[in-house]
């Protein structure tokens, strides 16, 4: 047992690829190894978080250690694109999707996915009394502490709805490019949340009768619906909810060009994502794809109205919104 | 030697602790061309910052004070007095030493948490008792008191067993009571080990992170989740970097009095020849009494939380979460998924060995320079290293490695123009550095502790620095050696804040498998599997300690190499209650 | 006042006491003597509690003291190896029983000083840290800090074994002097000849844990009970067969024939030859060495193929002599201590 | 072969040798000689190599070694703490030094059991913890650990001070045999005059850190240098002046009026008073106290208000005193030892 398992010959091997994803935990890496493998790619992942990814692919710019990354956010790709790790590719399959969910020119959708807010059914009944959108969390009396809000500003999804509800209040004269009101209305989020528990899960809290509402993506709530017995209701505000759009990207400086992209082009094809989308729950942003796609994947999706976000702008400022958050907000 | 040995720390700091910081402090305070003093300004100005940086400061200095009582009882109860039982007071007392984090504060939920065994029973003989009662200050206090005190357990017994026996004896024989030689005479030889220790409380209080951020609930949040959060995002490093620079006033502040308390003291037996101590018999029967009392009531807290955790790892995650069991709650499926899975044997071989690797250089390392600093205790130079290796201490762990990450990405003409990062060395260079201040710390202590004659002697008859250092020197500060190695050992093997930056991507160790395994963002809830792995590194931690401290490591000498079969009993470990049975 | 009944003591499977019954009179000075890694630290160290016997008991004033914790026996002692308090400065050592009992900050500096002085430890020293003391200044802080309590009781283990001659004599009279005075029964332990028998009122010799004769110095000197005593204290001559032949048969002499026969070295007289002879056994001889020794001189005498050391004391009236000088040894009759030859080879 | 050349040695503000020069020649056995906390110590350390002179220098067979470490000074030392090592047990202490010259396993051995039988150490003794010997035991390994390298250089502190007076000549003996054997040059310390006067070829007595007197015994003791060696070396007694000016006055008498005059106790005569004088100065007197010391007896003789003692060797012609005895003691004039008044106070 001395060798690692999935290993070439070491460092620096031309027949394998390093890819950081944050989306390869569940067994969806070992799956695509094996897609790969048949396919004629040898992967090695680095299973990180999206900010640890992130940080370790500014970090390694000088000396790239990753051929390819895939599985980030909006959000974190236009911010490795401003650090200039990323290098421009188009795919082969450029053209089977809407460019504009990402840059058009570095990074590439590949998958979608909503963020929502989720409320126990036994305490509203098939939504009854549930909150319409965001902000009546904290403007209706009766939900006051009996929602969950994160404590840990680090995770993406805790991001994503940050990012849709503080985009709303957009004033490019306020402070991070937010309105004083805006400010404030995220100050009466945390303030009247029931904070996250490190170590227990939003269901378990559900369960528990300690909360009846929180934040949860798509493919988390039908698995842990099961593991808790409880079923849930996803809100569908009208102004819509942000999508999670993952992304690939080619590293800039990588020692693979030429299998990086045989891998992107393989990778995001049609074939793949309907067979990973049949896989894994998703609805891929890969339009050809979409017919062999799982269709419950794809309709549940599709079954909230995406929320208009302008992405570069919350990776410009989202930073300065956590520091805010984390100093001023919190308490 | 001694000139090898400064050269060595010389570059290995220079390399290693000093430029990566540097390089990262540039980076985060000279932003645009100028000295940035933003963060101080956004750190002063936030309620929040302040009211967790005041919690922190004063989490730590309540633990420095309740560790060292409740350490120094727990090392009285399985060293010091003849008390029954010893070993498995030692043992239960131990399990501190093998478990930590988010799950050592599950452990403790299950007793005092809402829905623990203990607040049902409170609240069923006092209704009036809040169901969360055990929240805020007290709390925190109350569960990070007993999770510190493994230091105390392994520490102090070391430099309990060099006390001259007939100190004591000629003390209680003085009219002296147990209660005063202890605090006269026994602990005041024992202060650079309590110091030391000390040290470590205080910034384990300031670094506190799980602790606090379950059971200080609004009004007792402390700094490191914040700092956590700024580290990791690039635009607020400089808040990260300030914070850090705040703790380590408060830590270089710790360690100035200290170090002032610590020198010109003698710590060493200036008996011709000491005797080992024995454990003293408590002459009051009511004395007595209450100390077996106290001694296993406590023994009760030790236990419950971890044995509660081995127990809620056989079953579901709804289980876990609710603190009840039902019949149907057991279930295997949790071990199966960890053991099973075709992938999960690799991170632990790389684990082990970076561990391993990095535990046994780290010691080795130090002895040597802990040797030099304590062989010059007034030299400016043993100063200059003292306070340059604690560095890793004052930085978070996450500046730390970026720091090594963004230097070494680029060829370095201080490590022969090479490129670090992205080789598999970087990882365990990381580890070397991250446990210097600790283990620096404790030799230091440990060496106070050795007559400076018995050294000369050896050196008259010929030995070489090398041998002296290895025959006699070593023997006497092994105790204290092993149990720090051991620690180290555990403590990085579950590492993930280091690996995450800094793993080769064919060597990943436990940490990030565990972590991906575990984290909130998988799919499943698998906070069912957070305990299955915490109860094999528990597993892992107890065979470390046993190999150490249970004669196992001499046992399997023994049989590697019969010559060194004999153990004295200078060499045996004096930890382990049973060898003075 | 202090009693050993039938005490034994072991280590493990070595018995370092077997059977030690004993007992010291109150206000005594009473001293074990014996060769090195006979038992007498062990002894003092059960007296004072911190061995526990196999069997046997100890009683202190009549009192069963077997069980007492050591702190309740009301002892003080010095220790061989001094067992100073590393941590504490020389005064704190000092004043440790004092305080320890409580007494008034100012009596207990001033007793210290007084002890101090007493021990020619100057204030100076009594602020240093005990690792910075000569060996010898490190044993008087060890003696100062049993004798600043002025127990009853008082164990002394070579208190005095690393000073100079003068400090020695000067602690000699003064330990007797505040044992006098103040009545302290003491034990003594000393590898010292000239210090048991000055300061003892009675000396209890041991051997292998055993006591092989207890009495007043100058009967364990002059009336030895057995040949380990006679031959432990003090020098002796073995005399030959031959030699103790002769001497039986000078007029008078209570010399009997077939037992091992010793002198006491500084008996035997040396003499130019040819001078009367005092009712002595004479044996001729030459001067091989002659040792200064300050007040007296060792020489080697040659007697055939053997060599005597004898033992002269300067004397006004007799002359010294030099290697090659041709003497005579005497040997007076009832100078000679005769034993059965009961115990194993015991040279001179 | 061994120079202390101006060397100062300080302890913070403590100067504990201030400007020691010395000379000791190969094969020589050199003592120092001096009250507790001289510097006795400090010197050996200091030229072992564990005190740094704050200035002067070291020089070993002319080669200057003051910045050597002490493993390449090539000297043995028997500390006066022992500093045995705690973790080994006897026999891996004794054999430290032959496994650090990679001697072979047999010789280790052998050598290991040779000198332990030397120093009167059993087989069964060798397997113990050094922690688990009698202090004399403890000595003892510390005096094999250094002999048994046979080192061309020996430096002992004080270490036969733990041992009984047999044991003690016994080692002395194999000592000295050793050391001349093998050429060792000795430095040795001790508090024993004994010891230094019998084994020593020269003596320094050293007073704070200052060299009072360097001579052979026989020199320091019959012809000493400063009052201070007279003093502290051997028991001695201050004339009055008016005993003085009568001894001046005697016929052909030496002495002089105006110095501090001291003569041995030793040289004093004790009779029964209307004996002739033979020359001497007469004082008549009363016997206090008869102290027996085995081979002499000292007399506490009582002077009008003044006590005076008197060791009297014993010896077959003189008759033994007892208290309330009157007596008359004599001093000849050539015993009177003066000197300058020039140092502090030092009384007999
Ligand atoms: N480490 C030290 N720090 C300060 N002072 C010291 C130190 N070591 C020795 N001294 C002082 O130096 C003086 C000389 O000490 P040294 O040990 O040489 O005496 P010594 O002649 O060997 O005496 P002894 O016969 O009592 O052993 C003493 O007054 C002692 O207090
Ligand atoms: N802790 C121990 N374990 C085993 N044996 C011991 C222990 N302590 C003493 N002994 C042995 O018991 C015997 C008596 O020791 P003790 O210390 O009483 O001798 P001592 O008469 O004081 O000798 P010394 O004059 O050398 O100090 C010695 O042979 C010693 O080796
Ligand atoms: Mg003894
Ligand atoms: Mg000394």
């Amino acid at each position: 047992a001395c060798t690692p398992p999935q290993s070439g010959s070491g460092d620096g091997d031309s027949e394998t690829l390093t890819i950081y994803s944050n989306s390869v935990s569940d067994g969806r890496g070992e799956w695509l190894q094996e897609k790969a493998a048949e396919a004629g790619f040898t992967l090695q992942f680095v299973d990180l978080g999206g900010g640890d990814i992130q940080n370790r692919l500014l970090a390694e710019a000088a000396n790239p250690i990753a051929d390819v990354v895939f599985g980030l956010n909006n959000v974190y790709f236009e911010k490795l694109r401003a650090a200039e790790v990323l290098e421009a590719y188009s795919p082969s399959w450029s053209g089977e999707v809407d460019a504009s969910l990402g840059d058009g020119e570095q990074f590439w959708p590949i998958v979608r996915e909503p963020i929502m807010l989720i409320t126990n059914d036994e305490v509203f009944p098939g939504g009854e009394g549930a909150p319409a959108d965001w902000p009546e969390l904290w403007t209706v009396p009766e939900f006051e502490g009996r929602y969950e809000v994160p404590t840990a500003l680090g995770g993406a999804t805790t991001q994503m709805v940050l990012s849709g509800i503080l985009a709303r209040f957009r004033d490019d004269a306020g402070e991070h490019g937010i309105s004083a009101d805006g400010w404030a209305q995220i100050g009466e989020f945390f303030a009247k949340g029931s904070p996250a528990v490190e170590g227990t899960d939003l269901f378990a809290r559900m369960a528990e009768g300690e909360v009846d509402m929180g934040q949860m993506w798509l493919a988390g709530k039908f698995s842990r619906e099961e593991e808790y017995g409880i079923t849930t209701t996803a809100i569908s505000p009208e102004i819509g909810v942000p999508y999670a759009v993952q992304h690939v990207a080619k590293v800039a400086g990588t020692k693979n060009a030429e299998a990086a992209e045989a891998f992107i082009d393989w990778f995001g094809g049609a074939e793949l994502q309907a067979a990973w989308s049949n896989e894994f729950f998703t609805a891929p942003t890969n339009e050809v794809a979409l017919q062999d796609a799982d269709q419950d994947a794809v309709e549940l999706t599709d079954s909230f109205t995406p929320q208009d976000i302008d992405w570069t702008f919350v990776a410009e400022n989202l930073d300065g919104w956590i520091e805010k958050i984390e100093l001023d907000v919190l308490g | 030697m001694a000139v090898i040995t400064l050269a060595v720390t010389a570059w290995f700091s220079l390399a290693f602790l000093v430029l990566p910081n540097l390089q990262l402090l540039a980076e985060v305070f000279l932003a645009d061309g100028g000295l940035s003093t933003r963060a101080w300004g956004r750190l002063l100005g936030s309620e929040r910052a302040m009211s967790s940086l005041r919690n922190s400061v004063l989490l730590a200095l309540t633990l420095s004070v309740t560790v060292n009582v409740v350490g120094v009882f727990v090392v009285l109860a399985t060293r010091y007095f003849a008390l029954r039982g010893r070993r498995i007071l030692w043992l239960g007392y131990a399990t501190s030493l093998i478990y930590g984090g988010i799950v050592m504060v599950a452990g403790y939920d299950f007793v005092y948490g809402s829905s623990g065994i203990l607040t049902r029973l409170l609240t069923t003989v006092l209704p009036f008792v809040p169901e969360d009662w055990f929240v805020g200050y007290p709390a925190v206090v109350f569960v990070m008191t007993f999770a510190s005190t493994g230091n105390h357990l392994l520490f102090l017994n070391a430099s309990m067993a060099r006390i001259d026996q007939q100190t004591v004896e000629s003390a209680r024989q003085m009219g002296a009571s147990q209660w005063t030689v202890l605090r006269r005479v026994v602990l005041p030889t024992l202060l650079p080990t309590i110091f030391a220790v000390t040290v470590l409380t205080f910034l384990g209080g300031l670094g506190a992170l799980a602790v606090p951020e379950v059971l200080g609930g609004r009004d007792f949040q402390t700094i490191a989740p914040m700092m956590l959060t700024f580290a990791n995002t690039p635009s607020s490093r400089d808040l990260a970097a300030a914070l850090a620079i705040i703790l380590a006033l408060f830590t270089i502040a710790m360690l100035l009095i200290l170090n002032r308390l610590e020198r010109g003291g003698t710590y060493f037996s200036v008996a011709k020849v000491s005797t080992q101590l024995t454990p003293q018999k408590i002459g009051n029967p009511v004395a007595n009494a209450v100390m077996h009392v106290i001694a296993y009531a406590l023994l009760v807290v030790y236990v419950l939380p971890p044995a509660l955790i081995v127990l809620f790892s056989f079953t579901d995650a709804r289980s876990i979460s609710t603190g009840t069991l039902r019949a149907d709650s057991f279930t295997l499926e949790n071990y199966a998924t960890a053991l099973l899975e075709p992938t999960a044997r690799w991170p632990f071989v790389v684990s082990i060995s970076y561990s391993a690797v990095a535990a046994l250089v780290v010691i080795l390392g130090l002895l040597f320079v802990v040797r030099l600093v304590t062989r010059f205790p007034r030299s400016r130079m043993s100063t200059i290293v003292e306070y340059v290796l604690h560095i890793p201490w004052v930085m978070p762990g996450t500046m730390m490695v970026l720091g090594l990450l963004l230097l070494f990405s680029t060829p370095q003409g201080v490590v022969g123009g090479r490129v670090l990062s992205g080789t598999v060395g970087i990882l365990a260079v990381a580890y070397v550095v991250g446990k210097i201040p600790f283990t620096f710390r404790l030799l230091k202590a440990a060496f106070l502790g050795i007559n400076r004659n018995v050294e000369e002697a050896a050196s008259l008859l010929g030995a070489s620095q090398l041998y002296t250092f290895r025959r006699v020197i070593l023997p006497l500060v092994l105790p204290t050696a092993a149990a720090i190695t051991a620690l180290n050992f555990n403590s990085m093997l579950d590492d993930y804040d280091t690996a995450v930056f800094l793993a080769h991507p064919f060597y990943q160790p436990l940490g990030i498998f565990i972590r991906n395994a575990t984290s909130g963002e998988t799919n499943a809830d698998a906070s069912a599997l957070v305990f299955v792995y915490s109860v094999i590194l528990m597993v892992i931690a107890t065979i470390t300690l046993w190999l150490i401290y249970g004669g196992g490591a001499a046992r399997i000498l023994r049989l590697l190499s019969p010559r060194r079969a004999r153990r004295r009993s200078g060499d045996a470990l004096p930890l382990d209650p049973a060898d003075q049975a | 006042m202090i009693t050993f009944e039938n005490v034994t003591v072991r280590f493990g499977d070595f018995t370092a006491l077997p059977d030690l019954s004993l007992h010291v009179e109150e206000g005594e000075f009473f001293t074990l003597l014996g060769p090195s890694g006979c038992g007498k630290s062990t002894a003092l160290r059960t007296l004072a509690g911190f061995n526990d016997p196999a069997s046997g008991r100890l009683l202190v004033d009549g009192r069963d003291v077997t069980a007492l914790p050591s702190d309740r026996r009301g002892i003080g002692m010095v220790f061989q190896n001094y067992a100073l308090f590393p941590s504490m400065s020389v005064r704190e050592n000092i004043a440790f029983g004092l305080k320890v009992a409580k007494r008034p900050k100012d009596e207990v500096h001033e007793r210290v000083h007084e002890i101090a002085e007493q021990v020619a430890l100057t204030p100076a020293q009594l602020d240093k840290g005990v690792a910075e003391l000569s060996g010898g200044q490190q044993q008087r802080v060890a003696i100062a800090r049993a004798l600043v309590l002025r127990p009853r009781i008082l164990l002394l283990d070579e208190p005095l074994s690393n000073l100079d001659a003068k400090l020695r004599n000067q602690l000699r009279v003064q330990l007797k002097e505040l044992q006098q005075q103040f009545g302290i029964t003491s034990i003594y332990v000393t590898h010292d000849q000239d210090e048991a028998m000055s300061m003892s009122d009675r000396i209890a010799v041991l051997d292998h844990g055993r006591i092989e004769q207890v009495g007043t110095p100058r009967e364990v000197y002059e009336r030895s009970a057995t040949e380990f005593v006679c031959t432990f204290i003090g020098s002796v001559h073995r005399l030959g067969e031959q030699a103790v032949s002769r001497l039986s048969q000078l007029p008078g002499s209570p010399v009997a024939e077939g037992l091992r026969s010793y002198v006491r070295v500084e008996r035997l007289t040396l003499r130019e030859r040819h001078r009367p002879n005092d009712g002595r056994l004479v044996v001729d001889g030459v001067v091989d060495r002659a040792d200064y020794h300050g007040y007296f001189t060792q020489y080697a005498v040659r007697l055939g193929d053997r060599s005597v050391s004898v033992r002269v004391p300067w004397s006004a009236t007799e002359s010294a002599f030099a290697a090659g000088d041709e003497v005579a040894i005497g040997v007076a009759p009832e100078d000679v201590l005769q034993y059965e030859r009961s115990g194993p080879e015991a040279g001179a």
